[in-house]
């Protein structure tokens, strides 16, 4: 059974708005249907991965419109893992969050479920869409119920972080319209591909203009520093599991919008070193602020950040390595601050502040959960045999075939202050007295089932990354390959 | 067989030399301290009555293993000391176990004693054994850098670890090796100040102060053993020097003048000078001797 | 399957089974646990010898193993101390908290230093390097005292060195397209004369730290002091050697190919120097065991450290045996100390005294392991001392000698120190009760004392395969012209001049014992330590006479100055420098709006001014 | 485009609607109050509207509708104004109206909880 | 050969003349007769010329040199010293105090006879005695060590109990370890 890549929007949309009457009939359909569908989306996610794997991109024409004038869907081994992982993580979250906290409730699950399944449409739109106000348009959708999700819980500063989230969302979404104003008024097109095509037409000031408009817009939901101001906030507001969907699916997808731009639409020369200049500064200010943060969730947000930083100048290396290494790091990164996020919410369950000393000897009362989060530390940070480690040794390898030296320097001197962090508060769940008068929450079985599973894989990845690295190496090569995908897009006949 | 047993007698003759000259020593010195002094002072035989009346102490006591054993270790380091010393020149009765890098198998082997030592003045308990034994581990410390220096000095210069090797040169070459390599010579025999721990470097033993420090606990045959070790070990010092930069000796007579003479250095020394402090004494160690050390090992790689 | 893989997955598979098996049953947990560790040691000798290799494919990475036998040697020491260890750790452990978790991670340290030993290419290499540092860390930080400050900075120290390699070794890969150590060796003078620099610097960077060599040392004695006993004796004595391990190889099939070669091992062998002095006079200020062994061990590893950077065939040899005994003595000494802490509970000098009669096998170690230490004759530190100064004054280092020289005499400082503070003095009624520890953590003390009698009085037996060891490397046969030119251990493993200096000495000492202890002469009695001649004064059972509190302050007086100024502080003043530049850069995070909307468009004029310039 | 006035209006349209995208931002980062904020986002995004429709408009273009018997006149297509930039600003607006939405709700929530309406003093999430 | 009783004379007459030449002597400097030892041992009077030298502990002292007075105080510890002294053992009381209490006959606080509480193998009288009358009092030692006959040790061993009265007598808290000689 191969799927189509429109099940893929089309399903979780129906979902999202099929929700709130389901539940009419049954309230505990609201939790269970988006299981399913996102089930049902994995199952087609993969079946057409490997279909893809096999045959070649499948394109896919909405409304029978031929591109360039149509909007198109592009499922390549590239677009089609991200969309697979966010699928999958989608999953997760779900059934991480089936009963979290204030999920309990039938009203707030209501909520919560149809804006998590429109964070998913938004995003997995994002990554297969061929149009770029198509692309705005997820992007939007994408936003909006981020910014739902992050003021999710009510009677905390949520609201201050779902705000700034808006003020800064709604700029980005001001410099992407501008952007592609800018490229429709010089090109006439909005087809990623036909862009890409005719792109060498452009007035050059106008093109590097639009370009920075784009970079600037996708940088904001990319938590690109100094565009990142919602992220620490946001992430440490929202609910655990929303925070692991932003770091491991909306991210993801804004990374990939900006790749996409980089790699396929436009042909600046400098706009690979621009992402290296900008994914260092972040990653160095974000891991460096993160070493100072109180707060759990804080920190692991700056960590994501600083972890993007890290696959921007992965892709920046311009190099078919490099783009595997960024594809590596995303993937793990997926799953290890996933697994960050799932675990930190449950060590820091029932404290208001989310302060890290909270977490102190948190061991003792929850020692699955701590395990998890410590072997979630470990990975990240890089140390073999964990997963982490083959994306930093890939990172490595690809930044010295691309002779960029004082590169690794920097990014090996950050991860040390990466490791120091993580440590620190490893050691605190390990090592010190509970102090605080703070009920531990013992995680729920499915909560616990999730950070297992995840938990497996890191280790799968980290004892034998071949499981994956056959994928991310087809996806990087089909990144790479830009005529391959105009041609794909271009030569639609209907 | 036969060999061994005549290295063995031959061990003890060099042993009972050893013993009486330094005996002998022991007693002149407290002689020229009386004369120096003004005073009849005790006859040269002093020492050996003392020795003899310690060993017929009726009784004696210990306060543990390590206590009971100290004085055999360092018995054990003086005769290996005198054994590996070689004591004249061409003489079968004086055997030594002589072998290449010597010197260096040497300073080590002269550390066994004291420490063994040490643990027995450890295990008295004493507060003031203890505190003496610091006192002369850390003088150790400071006296064995202008001693190694010059070691190292000569070992550079002759291009050999050895102290028959060292002697060979001196007697190819007619001269002695205290005016070849003078600042050697001075480096060690400042160094020699510290090992034979007279004033003003007595802050070991110091007898008001610590209550004869190490040996505060140690009398009747214990005393004696140490006593006679002692002696034994300042035959075996004095008689390295000679060996080293005095030529050696073909008889003894030769050997008794020219140790005594070396003898006479720190003793005309102690007569004339307090005590110093732990910390001073080091850092006098580390000052002019040590320079004079580094003079040597310039004038060895220079020349 | 090769042996090698088995011997890989026992130590895997018995780490998780020993950590899971403890909540079944604690005596399950024990017997797991030496099994693991036993059993693949009994399998590497009986089957993996030199020559046999293996090899797994990972991440497009293929990981080769095999064994030479310079690993071969090192093998011996990790896997030979680690049994004893492990011995000795059933009994120290016994009652203690997170069995599991330590015994977990020992394990997978020694496996970890195995599959570094075995290593042939540069990726499993660092991989295993990782593994032993991440779980030398979680036992360090097993007491759960000061870890933030201990275990970070062991770690951070361990993490800059690692990737520092890491770093040369993509660096190579980039270069040469492999993996390989071997053809990282071949390309070598190949290089650019900066790559010949860097490489081997970054190497040996992450040598370095874990060799505890000098600007790098300031981990060690936290981490050493701050482990388990029973895990210190394999950190100190196995795990450092890794470190001495690849900088013999760095050392050896680099450098030495490049002329600026002299200046690298000159610097290295003084660095090890300083090292050794430096750490000695530490040592001697301290008043807890731990502490003090801990910097005895980065002053001994000096010692390794200039005995292999000399480059001749004799300090290699000195700087390799001198490993071996080492890992024998101070892995000895650890274990003293552990059995002491478990007694007593507690290792300050300031507050056990005379142990002496109420743990004699303990004494009993830990007196030969000090010989063996101080380097006196006749025990095994003496050959390797010995061997030391010969190659330092053969090679014309002659300020070197001086500086090993008055740290190796310095050393008797804190060896008293050791003996007396724990052992000697006077017994107090406050450890009265005290008892010898169980036979489990005696006998592995005891087997390795022995050990250290057995090689210092035949140093062949270890000398052989160090040799053979060197000529893997690429030595030539040392046999010849160095064991005809130097008396002292003529012929192989069964050496002319030592075996009778010992039997003189016991001679000697025995006819004095029965001098002493001779009834016919004259009764000699025991008194207890209360019975001392304090001025004629009683000393009550609870008044405490011993002398230990500033014991060594005279000596500590004299090298005041040379202490003033301590390598640590300059560290924590580059770290509280950073963590405030850390704050500062946490403050761009107002937590206002519109200041990141600010931030958005200074960002786009910024960039927009400056696109000629990026784009 | 003619130097005629209605030339230089033309690029006024362009100057009016950056204007006010500038004036949006200017409200957005400088007043102090909520709703004043969220009125400099709407004020942006209106002109931003305005800009890409003008971006679509061309001088005497006529309205992008078919009609009966349209697509035979070759000249009345070319003379049609682009309608994909009508047609996303109408997305656009639409979208705008949401964010709007939301950020009011948020206002709302924040003012209830914060019990003001200025940035400065709404900062409980720093550093 | 040892059991030989002409042998164990002829030992005896050896050893006791070793004793006699050696005396090391360990002087407790109780009372004010404490300030006539220096100009003793220095050059003036040169007791070393006899063999007579000061020991530092009292383990390695022969002669227990009491000078002066004893105060009740300082009994304790001077009879701890005496027991912690190696066989053989002289005891020297040095001036009046010694004998009878001198000055101090009727003080409350020191004791009068030193003879009741150790074995007094010598006394020299005088308040103060002078170098002189010390030198003599050595030589007086030195002639009963050579006669054999200064054997306070093995009187106070015999007499233990009769000693251990009176001391304890004069010493009301008694914590001192049992003399094991």
């Amino acid at each position: 059974m191969v799927g189509t890549p429109v099940l893929f929007i089309a399903i979780p949309l129906l979902a999202a708005f099929l929700i709130p009457l389901l539940g009419m009939i049954w309230k505990e359909l609201v939790r269970i249907v988006p299981g399913l569908v996102l089930t049902y989306l994995l199952i087609l996610a993969v079946n057409l991965l490997v279909h893809v794997l096999a045959h070649g991109p499948v394109v896919e024409v909405i409304a029978g419109w031929v591109p360039p004038i149509g909007i198109n869907l592009v499922f390549s081994v590239f677009s089609g893992f991200l969309v697979t992982l966010m699928i999958f993580l989608g999953l997760l979250v779900w059934a991480y969050s089936y009963r979290f906290k204030r999920n309990v409730d039938y009203e707030p699950a209501l909520k919560y479920f149809l804006m998590l399944m429109m964070l998913i449409t938004g995003s997995v739109g994002i990554v297969l869409t061929g149009d770029i106000f198509n692309m705005f348009v997820f992007i939007e959708i994408t936003s909006i119920s981020g910014y739902g999700l992050t003021a999710f819980y009510k009677g905390r500063d949520s609201a201050e972080a779902s705000f700034k989230y808006v003020l800064l969302g709604s700029v980005a979404s001001t410099f992407l319209l501008l952007a592609i104003m800018i490229i429709y008024s010089q090109l006439g097109t909005l087809n990623m591909a036909d862009i890409a095509n005719k792109i060498h037409l452009m007035n050059p000031t106008l093109k590097i203009v639009s370009y920075i408009f784009f970079v600037t817009a996708l940088g904001i939901e990319a938590e690109i520093f100094p565009l990142n101001g919602w992220a620490p906030d946001a992430y440490a507001e929202a609910p655990g599991p929303v925070g692991a969907a932003f770091a491991g699916i909306v991210v993801k997808a804004s990374v990939y919008a900006i790749i996409r731009y980089t790699f396929t639409i436009f042909d600046l020369s400098g706009a690979f070193n621009f992402l290296i200049i900008i994914g260092m500064i972040t990653l160095i200010v974000a891991e460096t602020a993160a070493i100072r943060q109180e707060k759990l969730k804080r920190m692991l947000a700056y960590s994501s950040i600083g972890q993007m930083g890290l696959v921007l100048v992965a892709f920046g290396f311009g190099t078919e390595e490099g783009v595997f290494a960024a594809l590596f790091l995303m993937l793990n990164h997926a799953i290890i601050k996933s697994l960050l996020f799932f675990s930190g919410s449950y060590l820091v369950y029932n404290s208001k502040c989310k302060y890290i000393k909270e977490v102190n000897g948190m061991s003792k009362f929850l020692p699955v959960t701590s395990l998890l989060f410590a072997l979630g530390a470990f990975a990240i940070v890089g140390l073999p045999p964990f997963a982490g480690f083959w994306s930093k040794l890939s990172v490595m390898t690809a930044a010295a075939d691309s002779n960029m030296i004082l590169i690794m320097v920097l990014v090996l001197m950050v991860s040390v202050v990466e490791l120091v962090y993580y440590l620190r508060v490893v050691n605190r769940i390990y090592f010190f007295k509970k102090e605080t008068a703070i009920e531990p929450k013992k995680p729920t079985f499915n909560a616990l089932v999730v950070m297992i599973v995840l938990g497996v894989i890191i280790l799968a990845i980290g004892f034998y990354p071949d499981v994956v690295t056959g994928v991310l190496h087809k996806a990087s090569a089909s990144l790479m390959d830009k005529s391959q995908y105009i041609h794909h897009v271009l030569s639609l006949r209907q | 067989m036969e060999k061994v047993l005549l290295d063995i007698l031959g061990a003890i003759v060099t042993f009972l030399v050893a013993f009486v000259v330094g005996m002998t020593y022991g007693g002149l010195n407290r002689k020229i301290t009386a004369r120096v002094q003004n005073r009849k002072g005790p006859p040269w035989y002093q020492n050996f009555i003392d020795a003899y009346k310690l060993s017929s102490k009726k009784s004696a006591i210990h306060h543990g293993v390590m206590h009971h054993l100290g004085p055999a270790f360092l018995m054990v380091t003086s005769v290996m000391t005198l054994l590996i010393v070689p004591v004249l020149s061409h003489n079968n009765w004086f055997p030594n176990l002589n072998f290449q890098g010597d010197l260096i198998f040497l300073l080590y082997i002269m550390t066994f004693g004291p420490l063994g030592m040490a643990l027995g003045a450890g295990q008295t308990g004493n507060p003031n054994s203890a505190i003496g034994v610091t006192r002369g581990l850390s003088m150790m410390v400071g006296f064995e850098i202008p001693w190694v220096l010059a070691l190292v000095a000569l070992m550079i210069q002759y291009h050999t670890t050895s102290i028959t090797g060292l002697m060979a040169v001196q007697a190819h070459s007619g001269t002695w090796l205290m005016f070849s390599s003078p600042f050697a010579f001075i480096a060690a025999v400042m160094a020699l100040f510290g090992m034979f721990r007279y004033s003003p470097f007595d802050i070991v033993g110091a007898p008001t102060e610590l209550a004869s420090g190490p040996i505060a606990e140690t009398g009747g045959k214990y005393l004696f053993v140490m006593m006679s070790s002692g002696s034994v070990f300042t035959f075996a010092k004095l008689t390295l020097y000679v060996d080293l930069f005095l030529g050696g000796a073909d008889n003894l007579f030769i050997l008794i003048i020219k140790t005594f003479a070396l003898y006479l250095i720190p003793l005309l020394y102690s007569l004339v000078s307090p005590r110093y402090r732990t910390e001073q004494a080091i850092r006098w160690f580390w000052g002019w001797p040590s320079f004079f050390g580094l003079l040597a090992i310039l004038q060895a790689i220079i020349f | 399957m090769e042996m090698i893989h088995i011997i890989f997955l026992i130590f895997l598979g018995g780490a998780v089974l020993t950590y899971f098996s403890g909540k079944i049953s604690k005596v399950l947990q024990d017997i797991f646990f030496l099994a693991s560790v036993l059993v693949p040691a009994y399998l590497f000798f009986a089957y993996v010898g030199a020559g046999r290799e293996a090899t797994l494919s990972l991440g497009g990475i293929t990981l080769i193993w095999g064994v030479n036998h310079f690993s071969w040697l090192f093998s011996l020491i990790v896997l030979g101390l680690g049994s004893m260890a492990a011995i000795y750790a059933i009994g120290y452990m016994k009652g203690k908290k997170r069995k599991g978790y330590f015994y977990f991670n020992f394990i997978l340290s020694i496996m970890a230093m195995m599959g570094i030993l075995l290593s042939i290419d540069l990726i499993s290499f660092f991989i295993f390097w990782e593994i032993m540092t991440w779980s030398s860390y979680l036992v360090t930080i097993y007491n759960g005292h000061d870890i933030q400050r201990i275990g970070i900075k062991y770690f951070v120290f361990s993490a800059i060195g690692a990737y520092a390699m890491l770093m040369a070794i993509v660096i190579v890969h980039h270069l040469t397209g492999s993996f390989l150590m071997s053809s990282m060796i071949n390309f070598y003078p190949n290089m650019s004369l900066s790559m010949q620099i860097w490489i081997p610097v970054m190497f040996l960077l992450a040598f370095g730290v874990k060799a505890a060599m000098m600007p790098l040392h300031v981990w060690a004695p936290d981490a050493y002091s701050n482990a388990p006993m029973a895990y210190t004796s394999i950190f100190s004595g196995a795990l450092s050697k890794m470190g001495i391990y690849g900088m013999v190889i760095v050392l050896v099939t680099m450098i030495n190919q490049i002329p600026q070669g002299f200046w690298f091992r000159e610097v290295i062998a003084w660095l090890g120097g300083i090292t050794a002095a430096i750490g000695t006079l530490w040592a001697i200020k301290q008043d807890d065991a731990k502490k003090l062994l801990a910097y005895s061990s980065v002053a001994q590893l000096g010692y390794i450290i200039t005995g292999i950077a000399i480059g001749t065939e004799l300090g290699m040899l000195a700087g390799l045996f001198l490993a071996v005994m080492h890992a024998l003595f101070k892995g000895t000494l650890f274990m003293v100390t552990g059995a002491i802490e478990k007694q007593t509970g507690t290792t300050n000098f300031n507050e056990v005294t005379g142990l002496i009669r109420k743990m004699p096998w303990t004494f009993i170690a830990a007196l030969l392991s000090i010989i063996a230490l101080a380097g006196i004759p006749p025990l095994g530190g003496f050959v390797g001392k010995w061997m030391l100064y010969e190659s330092l004054i053969t090679s014309n280092h002659y300020l070197l000698v001086i500086v090993i020289f008055f740290s190796s005499t310095a050393a008797f400082l804190y060896c008293y120190k050791f003996l007396f503070g724990f052992f000697l003095g006077q017994e107090e009624k406050e450890w009265a009760h005290v008892k010898e520890a169980p036979a489990v953590m005696v006998v592995p003390m005891l087997i390795m004392a022995v050990m250290m009698f057995v090689l210092g009085t035949f140093p062949g037996i270890i000398l052989k395969p160090i040799n053979s060891g060197l000529m893997d490397l690429g030595f030539v046969d040392s046999f010849k012209h160095l064991w005809e030119s130097s008396v002292i251990l003529n012929v192989w493993g069964n050496h002319v001049v030592l075996q009778p200096i010992l039997y003189w000495i016991i001679g000697i000492f025995v006819f004095f014992m029965i001098f002493l202890t001779w009834k016919g002469f004259k009764t000699t009695r025991y008194v207890s330590t209360k019975d001392i001649s304090s001025s004629g004064e009683v000393p009550a059972d609870d008044e405490n006479l011993t002398f230990s509190v500033g014991f060594m302050q005279p000596f500590m007086r004299a090298v005041a100055p040379a202490m003033r100024r301590q390598i640590d502080k300059y560290y924590n003043g580059i770290a509280d420098g950073l963590e405030s530049l850390f704050e500062f850069i946490r403050r761009i995070y107002t937590g206002n709006g519109q200041t990141y909307t600010i931030y958005v468009i200074v960002f786009v004029v910024i960039v927009l001014l400056f696109k000629n310039i990026l784009f | 485009m003619d130097n005629t006035l209605f030339g230089y209006l033309n690029y006024a349209v362009y100057g009016t609607a950056v204007l006010v995208i500038l004036i949006g931002l200017y409200g957005t980062m400088v007043k102090k109050s909520l709703l004043k904020v969220v009125i400099g986002l709407s004020v942006s995004d209106s002109g931003l509207n305005l800009l890409i429709v003008a971006i679509g408009y061309y001088k005497g273009g006529t309205a992008p509708i078919f009609s009966p018997g349209f697509l035979e006149n070759f000249k009345s297509v070319s003379k049609m104004v682009d309608p994909v930039p009508q047609a996303l600003v109408l997305t656009a607006i639409v979208i705008g109206f949401g964010v709007t939405a939301v950020a009011l709700a948020l206002v709302i929530r924040l003012y209830r909880h914060h019990g003001t309406l200025n940035i400065d003093e709404i900062k409980n999430l720093k550093w | 050969m040892v059991n030989d009783k002409n042998s164990q004379k002829i030992v005896d007459f050896i050893q006791n003349w070793a004793r006699k030449h050696s005396i090391w002597v360990l002087a407790y400097g109780t009372g004010c007769g404490a300030i006539e030892i220096p100009p003793t041992m220095t050059s003036r009077y040169d007791a070393e010329r006899l063999g007579v030298r000061g020991a530092a502990t009292p383990r390695q002292a022969d002669v227990l040199l009491i000078t002066g007075y004893l105060t009740v105080k300082t009994l304790k510890r001077v009879i701890r010293v005496y027991e912690q002294m190696q066989d053989p053992k002289y005891v020297i009381g040095f001036g009046s105090c010694t004998i009878n209490g001198g000055m101090y006959y009727d003080s409350y606080n020191t004791i009068k006879v030193l003879d009741k509480y150790l074995p007094v193998d010598v006394y020299i009288n005088g308040c103060m005695p002078r170098p002189e009358a010390v030198l003599s009092g050595f030589a007086r030692l030195q002639k009963r060590i050579a006669e054999g006959r200064a054997n306070g040790a093995q009187q106070y061993k015999d007499n233990l109990e009769w000693y251990r009265a009176n001391q304890k007598k004069i010493i009301p808290n008694w914590i001192m370890p049992e003399y094991n000689w």
